[in-house]
């Protein structure tokens, strides 16, 4: 059994004091307990941000890779290892600017990974510029008389695509937050969760604005509906709702015809092609 | 008995690609040596394409452009083609022609007629030409009921009676125009084009993934890999872009398994980012990429060797990186292999530079064993660490490397600079110039992989061709051209350009610097390294390979 | 007078960066030379920066490493920065200390207790750093007041509190340990960063539109456009991706409007493929390149000319690119204008290489008169054509240029190797070459319009600095330093890096070649083309801009 | 006033004989012909692929670009000078595969260009692979086992966000398909046309297979209806529907801030800036 303490990373953190990245940070670690993984058997992997720096903070193994590249990265340490618990850690100016298209590419796979964004509606290490959630009219660093066009839906097309697994949380509700994260990564196939993440530096509403607006999702709300999860996923405003939106059966997932004819190991496991393979091989190419 | 050349041309779609590599193989069964190239237009049906078979007793691996045979299958073929023709050549043809070359055979009205389907025209074309080169016939049904066997009786039948009725027909007018023989030998050789060696030796070397984004001429490797996926194992994944396979690739390499992606200018310049990654997070990571000529989507089915120093110098920031370009498709399995354990052992990326000429072109080994370059991989053991670090500052440059899930140690990757545990640093005192030499030292010790440049012939010589990579075998046929003629000429052949290798040019001696690109690359590089100077240059640069001939006449119009 | 430097060091957030900007206002309203260089974490909040401030009669436009005064916010800034500290400079700080060279002066608690806020602790240490220096408390008072006009009258009032606050606090405890003394002067200076100069000449160069993509340290020269979009009229496009920046400037160029994009290493890789399409399609393009530490994220705030090579050689396939690294924040606006104007003329990519001490430092130049480049178009004009062919086989290579819709001239653009009218060949015979030669020969144009390195004392030196881009101002201080000491040497400094301009170095002189570089990029460009060598080298590799000082220090450990 | 022969280009056309291809081809000249715009008024803008050389094979005014890179050049064209008609030709590779990423982050931006896209389910280029539209378990060049994942649905993706006109036309059905993209070409905003485009060299079906599940939707079909439409949309298999899926009001275009602050015409219509300006510019760095 492992304990908070085992996540503890000896590295600083580079976030601003009372950013509720901490709260995502907290949910991680009580979701790793809950779920019971040691830290050897999880592997994250981000892009470059704040968001990104998460890894940093949890003593797993990670790849903090290149901005906007965390979710093919995690796809090849899936498809090598299988059994590693593989976590996508990612700002939404990573996973839907620099990397919508490997997001978008990403549904039709459905690897077994789990994909944590980070919604702080804003390009926060870079000082500010809008980022692909900004909604429409709000001012951002680069965007001086506001921001000029609408969000993108990234939950919904999630959805669309069949997606099996859609949750919204809140930094704030640690507790929530960490239920999601857990089912998430114990959904078979890919689970994507996005986090409101409010920037208390470049955001333009305070926690409260937020706190107000969230609402976590009826008791008996239907998950498995899918009209009604594209309507919560694509509601923004007044009410902000946070929950496991959409969650359908298991569908097959990313290398399952590799898996099935050829290893369901790690590759790491298969053994070196026999030289007597090779020369039989290269025999046929002796006309 | 001179080397025969056959060019074969056509339409793309007309059969050509058929009737190529039957004819590749049919010289193979018959005991010759068989070397072939194509040049195809950017399209799927139509255009003027070749096809060029060249068959000989021994294995000389290098295009010509003048032919014994034109067999085209369209007027326009011909037109473009006849030029090629020797003076005693003949044309096989469906056009009619009164010319004494010319061998006029309708072969889809025949295939239609006489056999029933025009499906049967390009089997025809095979009997006439095995007809005009004095090829077995006995021998030419067994192959083709071979390539046929599995398309059922009637098909073998129908392709067995068009055969002999193209042999015919061309034998009837070949007799004293077809000068050519081709009796049966003994010799076996091995036939094969460098995008089937690479994948082959990529999984002997222990890749176990890949992933790719479809770009000519690069295709053929993942493709060879996803029809091999039983025997040879490897995962295989078509990426939605290059991004994408470039950054799959390393993550699966971070996570324990070899892995690669292959590609050619325009996706290795997407790909470029990561190769910077690779280098920073230690990953090793073999990435192919297929030179065509650019700038841009250029031409994208043809042959370059225009990416030279863009591949040197790809990447942001400074790393050890190699960069090996192959003169065949043995030495091609060989690189494959050492590039990657190289990557492996030095932690870093390896570019394996290609062409389409060397992608897509047959050629001939009398024997082919790639055995003595082995797998070898260099993970640093689970046990013997007190405090496992990623990055460990070492005297080599080189860190202990596990994969994550391995053992209890975690494995802490980092594109940011870094500590020895992978986390970011902002130390620029101590630990961000440590980190920076540490990777540099790799390239220093990677020096020390570096074999020297082959030499051919350079003792003695007057002066001496330089060359690089896929043009290895018509610099040496070049080279004999010459010393056939009285003039002395030697090679020195680079296929390991970065780093380059310690090594001393010999003295006093006229240099040539033979190159298939515009700007003349391999000369810069070696300028900035070896302080030569080079009396002239034999560039190529109109899509097509260099061939001994080319190098020739460049090289006297140089010296009159 | 000696010229004073003051480093303000704290954490992010902590309010360096108003205290510095504030100092350097001042400095320059007292009528001096004022330069300024930063370094910062990449965070948003905490950490440990420092913004550097140097003041003179005479703008010094290099940074130093020896403080005079060091304004330490806290505990961390003062550890890591006192080491830097004169034996004679003092400490101004809210940590308590009795040493002597100690002014503990508790910022934030008499903001609170005395003017009612904490906020107004920057401007309390603003007049302890005032009183310290020597400078004028009225002249201060009214800068204060204009940077704060918008605020409203009481914001100004409590900020002249605290600055007076300050000012006395230090006042008291100066008297005999603040030698410095800054007495109003008349001169006036204009004072700026490249991140400012860069969109400014981009404008007035006639520039149109821009995109890119957010990235340190580039990020400036898109900001100051969006924020100035009514003057200067540039439309400003953030866009989603590196990739996309790149060709929206292409297609913005292709359609008339001059455009450019900015990035950094990492975004510059993504955008190399666009590059190649600029040099095929014959699209002028500005692209700045903003130089960080790599490989991958590297350093992602600091400083290196780490991309060189990178630059010169970006692109698969050949094409005519030039690169130029402008020295401060005037040669930019120059080299800027240039830019466009080669690109335009050219129809090529041009990259303008700059690093992160370059985009953020201020430096100060007594005129700015950067009017004799001005912006020259080279539009083919729309009577002229019988038959407009946007790519004509010209002698020069430069073919009309005319942009879609202007006329009824259609402009059609091709990323494949094309005919004279842009549509696709696969002519190899003729066309294909014929585009691969005119497009270089416009690289041989291209060097007409290169200038030689500047040489600075090079006469009568015993050796000579070789450097490049950013380092000059630290160069050109290096030298006088040494000739301080009698050590003779001179100068050879490089802003036009590709293609290298014909040029003959000294002869018979020792060079050292200075990089902010760990593997020597210009060393191996310039042997590449220069056939020098070179006697020995100075790189700096930690993130941090090369003084005056680190390169003294390191042709001592060379040379004894 | 144009006719058909105004847009008739000397190149020679690359594509196989037969390809529905040219189909798509005639009906951009005869829509080009009801348009009323001269060669002169249009930018055709591609990437590379087989329905990339489109271009090429009309008399207008073009930019061939980058595999992928055709929608960020369009707006580069279209931002320099919207004058222009400027018509994005892109395959489904292209579009959807390399060029994701654009397609999705255009959607927000709603510039007024018209987007057509040849679908034939396959890279056809490079001889056959698998793009993001070939159906599950449909075998192509590269996917010997067959396509293990669902296609992209990137109709259904531009309705979800709101872009104004989506449209699905037939290659075979040139009148019908002609009528499409002169709609599209006059809508204000971002128009997309996916033509279904059969591959009869490396597709799986022949075209007789599309024939008989197209369907021209009802007369009494509501474009405005949004649900109907992504339902549609998504709609491939025993039949396909073809006609404007969906289609509403105008909403604020690509640059409308600069277009109204700064200049509605052409950026090459702008006066050079005045050294004047430039002075006054550069004195308020004069500290
Ligand atoms: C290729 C590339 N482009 C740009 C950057 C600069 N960059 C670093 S982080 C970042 C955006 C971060 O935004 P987001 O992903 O939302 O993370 P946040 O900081 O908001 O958590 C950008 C643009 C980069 N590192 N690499
Ligand atoms: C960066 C890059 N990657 C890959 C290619 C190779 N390539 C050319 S066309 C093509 C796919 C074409 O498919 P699609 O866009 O659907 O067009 P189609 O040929 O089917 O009409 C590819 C992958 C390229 N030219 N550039
Ligand atoms: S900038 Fe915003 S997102 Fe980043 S750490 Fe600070 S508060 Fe959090
Ligand atoms: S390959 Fe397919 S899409 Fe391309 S031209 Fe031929 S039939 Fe048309
Ligand atoms: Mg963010
Ligand atoms: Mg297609």
């Amino acid at each position: 059994m492992s304990t908070m303490d085992d996540y503890q990373s000896d590295a600083e953190i580079q976030w601003c004091p009372g950013c509720p990245n901490f709260g995502i940070l907290q949910a991680f670690k009580k979701a790793f307990v809950s779920i019971g993984k040691d830290p050897h058997e999880i592997c994250l992997v981000s892009g470059i941000g704040q968001a990104a720096k998460l890894p940093h903070y949890l003593k797993c193994n990670f790849f903090n890779g290149l901005h906007g590249r965390a979710i093919p990265v995690a796809l090849g340490v899936h498809a090598a290892n299988p059994d590693l618990k593989t976590i996508v850690v990612a700002g939404d100016g990573d996973c839907y600017g620099e990397g919508g298209n490997h997001f978008l590419h990403t549904l039709r796979r459905n690897p077994d990974i789990t994909v944590v964004v980070h919604n702080n509606e804003v390009y926060a290490l870079t000082k500010g510029q809008a980022s692909p959630t900004t909604p429409k009219g709000e001012r951002r660093t680069l965007q001086f008389n506001g921001v000029q066009v609408p969000p993108l839906q990234m939950l919904a097309v999630a959805i669309l695509h069949g997606c099996t697994f859609v949750a919204r949380g809140f930094a704030l509700e640690v507790d929530h937050l960490q239920d999601l994260l857990v089912s998430a990564v114990e959904h078979p196939g890919l689970s994507l969760v996005e986090v409101v993440q409010p920037c208390i530096t470049w955001g333009t509403h305070p926690l409260k604005w937020y706190q107000e607006r969230v609402r976590i999702v009826k008791e008996d709300y239907d998950p498995t509906d899918r009209s009604a999860a594209m309507e919560l996923a694509m509601t923004w405003g007044e009410t902000i709702p946070i929950g496991i939106l959409y969650q359908s059966g298991p569908v097959e997932t990313f290398g399952h015809d590799y898996r099935h004819t050829v290893t369901d190991r790690p590759l790491t496991e298969l053994k070196p092609l026999d030289k007597g393979l090779m020369e039989k091989m290269l025999s046929e190419f002796r006309l | 008995m001179q080397d025969i050349h056959v060019i074969v041309a056509g339409a793309a779609g007309e059969g050509i690609q058929t009737i190529g590599d039957l004819l590749v193989r049919l010289a193979a069964a018959h005991g010759y040596a068989v070397f072939s190239w194509k040049e195809y237009e950017s399209r799927i049906r139509g255009g003027q394409n070749r096809y060029a078979v060249r068959i000989g007793m021994e294995p000389v691996n290098a295009p010509l452009s003048e032919a014994d045979i034109l067999l085209a299958l369209n007027k326009g073929a011909l037109a473009k083609y006849e030029k090629l023709l020797k003076d005693n050549g003949i044309i096989i043809s469906p056009e009619k022609d009164n010319r004494d070359r010319f061998l006029s055979i309708p072969f889809a009205d025949i295939a239609k007629h006489e056999i029933g389907q025009t499906i049967y025209a390009n089997t025809l074309a095979i009997g006439a030409l095995v007809s005009a080169l004095g090829m077995d016939l006995e021998i030419t049904k067994g192959v083709v009921k071979n390539v046929f066997s599995k398309k059922g009786e009637d098909m073998i039948d129908k392709n067995i009676q068009a055969l002999v009725e193209g042999f015919n027909r061309a034998g009837r007018e070949c007799r004293d125009r077809c000068p050519w023989n081709l009796p049966l030998r003994e010799d076996r050789y091995y036939v094969l084009t460098a995008n089937e060696a690479i994948p082959m030796a990529a999984a002997y070397a222990g890749c176990r993934f890949i992933s790719a984004y479809p770009m000519t001429p690069s295709t053929g490797i993942i493709t060879f890999l996803a029809k091999e996926k039983d025997r040879l194992g490897v995962f295989v994944e078509q990426a939605e872009d290059e991004i994408a396979a470039v950054n799959m690739a390393i993550g699966a390499s971070y996570a324990g398994a070899r892995a690669m992606t292959a590609t050619s200018g325009g996706g290795f310049a997407l790909m470029v980012e990561g190769i910077s990654l690779a280098g920073m997070t230690e990953t090793p990571l073999v990435v192919v990429l297929a030179q065509r000529p650019g700038p841009a989507t250029g031409l994208p089915t043809r042959t370059a060797q225009g990416d030279l120093l863009f591949a040197v110098n790809a990447g942001h920031g400074e790393f050890p990186k190699m960069v090996l370009a192959p003169s065949d498709p043995l030495d091609a399995f060989y690189k494959t292999v050492m590039a990657f354990n190289l990557a492996d052992q030095y932690q870093t990326p390896v570019i394996l530079l290609t062409d389409q000429f060397l992608a897509d072109s047959h050629f001939s080994f009398k024997d082919f064993e790639p055995w003595d370059v082995t797998p070898k991989f260099h993970w640093a053991g689970t046990g013997n660490h007190n405090e496992y670090k990623r990055y460990r500052l070492t005297e080599s440059g080189i860190s202990p490397r596990l994969y994550p899930g391995q053992s209890k140690h975690l494995v802490c990757a980092d594109s940011d600079e870094h500590n020895e545990y992978g986390h970011i640093t902002e130390d620029l005192e101590k630990m961000a110039p440590a980190m920076a030499k540490k990777r540099m030292l790799k390239l220093d010790m990677l020096k020390k992989s570096v074999h020297p440049p082959e030499e051919v012939a350079t003792k003695g010589a007057d002066f001496i061709l330089v060359s690089w990579g896929s043009t290895r075998g018509s610099v040496l046929e070049a080279i004999s051209l010459m010393r056939g003629t009285g003039v002395k000429a030697g090679m020195i052949h680079f296929t390991e350009l970065w780093p380059l290798p310690k090594y001393e040019f010999p003295r006093g001696k006229a240099l040539y610097i033979v190159e298939n690109n515009a700007s003349g690359q391999l000369s810069r590089l070696l300028r900035s390294q070896y302080n030569i100077s080079s009396r002239g240059f034999v560039h190529r640069f109109d899509g097509l390979p260099l061939t001994a001939g080319y190098i020739r006449r460049v090289y006297h119009e140089h010296n009159g």
